[in-house]
């Protein structure tokens, strides 16, 4: 099906005797581009070492994560697991902007979100090994897990937030969903209600140009996905989502918008999925080497590396020890996590009910 | 003693929970100023306030997602969804997220809602409104099921489903809304979940039914009484779990089982019951077990709908039939 | 729930390196306002006297069915029904607009348009009568049934759109909904598609200010419904819905404009429920007697038959014996209604498969 | 003859489909470049082009609904939702609008609609791509719901569900989608959806299954030969409407019965199956039914799914115990 406008010549000049009931715009934020160069005055925090250091620390930490996990898979050690390659900057600026009392609501590509606040490598391991302990994390402990259905995590947001704002409580429900993600219902019925009630809530459309194989522009006709808030009756903007600078900044305010009790905001961060879909899946089946190598030039750690030895924080020794430190936590988790006593079979039946029904229980023979 | 109906047993059991707990929240459309299409919420926004009754936008998805997130903060939302037939776009959320959340995080969070809806035909609705899909929710590991018959157990289960600390999916039948009223004491006092009432001792046949169809059911019972035929009366109620033990020990003594259900016959609900029967029951049964069930057809409107109902003579005929075999 | 903003201060002034990488306006249309006077050039069909008496015999008719309607229910002759007293215009100028060969997709309160398009007044009391054969109705044949459980019948549209833009065809499908229906995630998919395979439809939001008790207000904090659209990525446009010439003229270009294959429309349709929600409500438990009689004052049909009697086609003796003929058109339907032969019970059977399934077909003796 | 596996026997299908009707459009996420996550349209984008398979945005409602709209408009869409556990979202339009158009416009408006998904659990899948909860269509009225077992019947069955004029759920069995292959002669032959498959004659037990529970069935199968005991296997296949008959009828014969069900236990197909005998079959059973079901939990991860799946021993017991029950 092509999305090409066919038509003939017909007058589509229209009469609009107010031409403006309602008028909006959407703007895009960048501070350091893929040249490394400024592009705009930097934000207090972007000059603080320590803050800095810790957001490129953690997205480091993220990629050796990911480059572990998939060779895992690869070797039969783990499932199916999401590559967030490419993609950590603004997943580490999220986790970074948020306190600890916030709530965060993901689909299954933010281990850089959740390992900043707490989650440990063992867990995320854990999870896609096929272990539900994996969820029982320790971060913040009202995160919710990862959500597997697209989109169907962005109602509990509201409903946390809803929680939230019944109790007057200054903290936020953040939710993080991919490009993929706004084709679905779940979505708007969500950004509908955040906006009328005014929810403490953020929502960050992470656009990595695809979901599986489907392109970014055959999900939707949208010059922007931050226009989506639009339909939610709130403000919605576009970052570069490879500039931690722009998406941290992007977050800040939006938190404290919130915390204000100023209503929800949409955050698009436009980035690029350097991997496979999953390891399940074969990007090369639908999209040319060529694109992928093009997108390499705007790697997200590159640029913040840049940056941090511009500002003269960071040097070679640095580099080195942090490769090695993170990829001896690495190891350190998946040896942990292969070495994990296995579920026992009736595993299945706890947690199930808090008050498991005597007829379910009587099934536990069957799994013996 | 108040004298209610079944829809004011709801609405005694929605206030007291909502005073005892301020945790307790009800949300859904029109639950607000308008009381709810049935005023099963009415009164409550004027006595609790607009922070505890909730009117939210059109979306049923919608409200059932944002329960679990509201759950999932330690709140009780008790959310209303206007008819069964508008509850399959909360399908997703309840079999997807409520059903597992506890599970899945291996009881980091839980998620204590409860989904009441009305259900059944026969009042006379639009398309879309006399659905009785009860056993797409009675399937669904995680989920409790629940039906109440009469005001004293809506008033009684309904509370037990709001203080239950897991997802609860509260059918009430429609025809029994205002079909008659009784004295229920507003005790706070929860009825158990996780057993079958039985609402009429008997040792001939053994009647097993649930919601809206109690009524012919215990009529059934009491025509046979006139020809000295003495059934037992089970009201499921639970469906989930399901207290089949109950059921199972009135075959052991009567060796008969009719059972009746308003859904369509196919996979519905009474094919778990005569399972069990057939699985767990079949020394004590002298007869085979019936089922008296609509139709597998598409609920009609309202026009066919009385004659699409299970007719009390059907199951008189059945009951008979069971206990003359030999 | 109070959606009031209660934020105290905080510095929400934003970086927008590019302040406008998407800007948007929705518009408003009108010619004929309130006070009878001309707001703007009227299009050409408006000064075709039989254009727009034709669309005021239906306006009158469809009123002429609704009080009838309502009035049957009230002596149990009739199932619930939902009256559009107050909306017969966007009603009828959406079936004028429309050719036989487009589909019409609506809800429940769209009768006007159905009697334009030549459903007939017996069918539509047979379907509120409980009777399905109400829905195999005498327009045309593709036609969708009114559609109850709300915004459903939206991702119908864009599949009905789907099938004529795979053959060629120049035509349109029409979707009607209401306010409420646009917090539901079902509309926003199909919008989405409708945007980005470009396809022939138009969407038309009949905002009535209600749905059964929650004002427009609380369903959405958008400042019109027409912006949800571009949350679809194509334009929307606010209407006066109780001008039926605006509504026509905004009908005409988006259908023109999506036959010549230039994508889908949004069309906001401001008008009012003059009625309770249905014959089952009672308005007067959450809405003030004074906004109605308010609205009352922008009654759409004296409005047109205003603008009639201006340009000197229509008199008293024209609006008598209208009044009249569609007093006696309704009376015939409702007494050919109330003698139909009942269905038969084994009805259920029928049409339920083309080819009815054997163990099906045996259960026909339970409702004999 | 080609030999195919069943993920196979499905895109010769779709292809003979396509190729034969021109009114037949392949729809759903990732079908064309793609094709399909599980390669069940590989290679039909290049064949038919993108008018005839499309790719649509990431809406499961969305798949469903459109799907009702272009049936109506005399198309066939056969929609493919990526695996059961997304399939929820896309309930409501199954069940208010494809299985009642036909109906509620007195045949005006029909729904040629076939709804494709993998199902069920054993591929060391993610979250929620394990379920099997194919009851819950089962009890739709208006749906046909059908679940091929082998690689023939994947591709007869399919057939026949495009070419049907009503709208049918068909369930895949991802297990075994590339368990094995066999030689399929793609000649356009349907296979009839009103009949259960006797896949081994026998005189001692009935083993009832459907979709992937097929192997250990037919596993069961083998093991009691060697033990001397006649096992009859019927792969039901067409779960609605359900062939009761031929399950009736084996059990006329064996007397005794096993259904091997891979859904949690309660309010499963193996109910319906099981409450056919208590009431059709009470007089020829000569021990209790047995059902041989996953328990009542949520599927597991993957770290536990292998032994979620009722297993080999489970099946065998079960069938030994009712063949030597007296
Ligand atoms: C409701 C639902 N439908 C389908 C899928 C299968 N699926 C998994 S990921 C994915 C694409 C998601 O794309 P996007 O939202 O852009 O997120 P990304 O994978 O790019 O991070 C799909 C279709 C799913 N998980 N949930
Ligand atoms: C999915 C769904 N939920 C709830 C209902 C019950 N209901 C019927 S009409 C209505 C309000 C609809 O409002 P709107 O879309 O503005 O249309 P209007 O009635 O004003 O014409 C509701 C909630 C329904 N029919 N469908
Ligand atoms: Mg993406
Ligand atoms: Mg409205």
């Amino acid at each position: 099906m092509t999305a090409k406008k066919t038509g003939a010549s017909v007058d589509l000049s229209k009469v609009h005797n107010d031409p403006a009931v309602a008028t909006f715009q959407i703007g895009y934020r960048q501070y350091l581009n893929a040249e490394g160069t400024l592009a705009a005055d930097l934000p207090d925090f972007a000059t603080e070492r320590d803050t800095m250091v810790a957001m490129y620390r953690c997205a480091v930490l993220t990629r050796t994560f990911d480059a572990k996990a998939v060779a895992l898979q690869r070797t039969g050690k783990l499932g199916t697991f999401p590559s967030s390659l490419g993609q950590e900057a603004v997943s580490v600026a999220i986790g970074a902007a948020m306190s600890a009392e916030d709530v965060l609501l993901t689909t299954y590509r933010e281990q850089g979100a959740h390992f900043f606040r707490g989650v440990t490598l063992k867990e995320v391991f854990m999870f896609w090994g096929g272990d539900e302990r994996g969820c029982k994390t320790s971060g913040p402990k009202d995160d919710f897990p990862f959500s597997i259905p697209i989109a169907s995590h962005t109602t509990h947001a509201v409903g946390v937030a809803t929680a939230m704002k019944l109790r007057g409580q200054a903290h936020v429900a953040v939710c993080v969903l991919g490009d993929g993600a706004t084709s679905k219902g779940d979505f708007y019925e969500a950004i509908n209600l955040a906006g009328v009630w005014q929810l403490p809530v953020v929502f960050v459309v992470i656009n990595n140009g695809w979901a599986i194989s489907v392109p970014r522009h055959k999900q939707s006709s949208c010059e922007t996905l931050a226009q989506k808030s639009i339909a939610g009756g709130f403000e919605g903007e576009q970052v570069d989502g490879n500039d931690i600078i722009a998406v941290r900044t992007a977050m800040d305010e939006a938190l404290a918008q919130a915390r204000a009790g100023l209503g929800p905001s949409l955050i698009e961060a436009l980035t690029y999925r350097l991997s496979d879909h999953t390891t399940a899946d074969d990007a090369s089946r639908y999209r040319a080497e060529d694109d992928v190598s093009a997108r390499w030039k705007k790697d997200p750690l590159v640029r913040l590396r840049n940056y941090l030895v511009g500002q003269d924080w960071w040097g070679k020794s640095d580099e080195e020890s942090l490769l090695g430190e993170c990829k001896s936590r690495v190891n350190e988790a998946a040896d942990a996590y292969l070495d994990t006593t296995p579920q026992a079979a009736e595993a299945k039946f706890e947690s199930l009910y808090d008050d498991l029904p005597e007829v379910i229980s009587a099934q536990r023979q069957w799994v013996k | 003693m108040p004298e209610v109906n079944l829809v004011g047993g709801v609405t005694m059991a929605l206030s007291r929970a909502l005073e005892e707990d301020e945790n307790v929240v009800v949300l859904g459309q029109d639950v607000g100023v308008n009381g709810g299409v049935f005023r099963a919420t009415d009164g409550l926004l004027d006595l609790f306030g607009d922070k505890r009754v909730l009117d939210t936008p059109l979306a049923e998805g919608l409200i059932s997602g944002m329960s679990v997130g509201m759950a999932a903060q330690g709140l009780r939302p008790v959310a209303e969804i206007q008819f069964m037939g508008f509850c399959y776009s909360a399908i997703d959320q309840m079999i997807n997220h409520a059903s597992r959340l506890r599970n899945r995080t291996r009881g980091r969070l839980t998620c204590p809602m409860v989904m009441r809806m009305p259900y059944g035909a026969g009042i006379h609705a639009p398309e879309h409104h006399s659905e009785s899909t009860e056993a797409l929710f009675a399937q669904i590991p995680g989920l409790r099921v629940v039906i109440p018959s009469s005001p004293g157990r809506a008033y009684g289960l309904l509370l037990a489903a709001i203080r239950d600390d897991d997802p609860v999916v509260f059918l009430e039948p429609t025809r029994l809304y205002r079909a008659y009223r009784e004295q229920v004491d507003d005790d706070g006092k929860a009825l158990p979940m996780d057993t079958c009432f039985v609402l009429r001792q008997g040792t001939d046949v053994t009647l097993v039914s649930w919601g809206a169809m109690i009524k012919e059911t215990l009529e059934c019972a009491d025509t046979l009484a006139l020809d000295g035929i003495s059934a037992e009366v089970i009201d499921v109620a639970t469906l989930k779990p399901f207290d089949a033990a109950t059921v199972l020990k009135s075959v052991e003594k009567t060796g008969r089982c009719v059972i009746v259900q308003e859904a369509p016959l196919s996979v519905g609900f009474a094919s778990e019951v005569a399972a069990q029967l057939a699985e767990h029951g079949l020394m004590s049964l002298l007869a085979p077990v019936r089922r008296i069930a609509a139709p597998d057809v598409i609920v009609p409107l309202a026009g066919l709908e009385q004659n699409y109902i299970p007719k009390l003579d059907r199951i008189l005929e059945a009951a008979r039939e069971v206990v003359a075999f030999s």
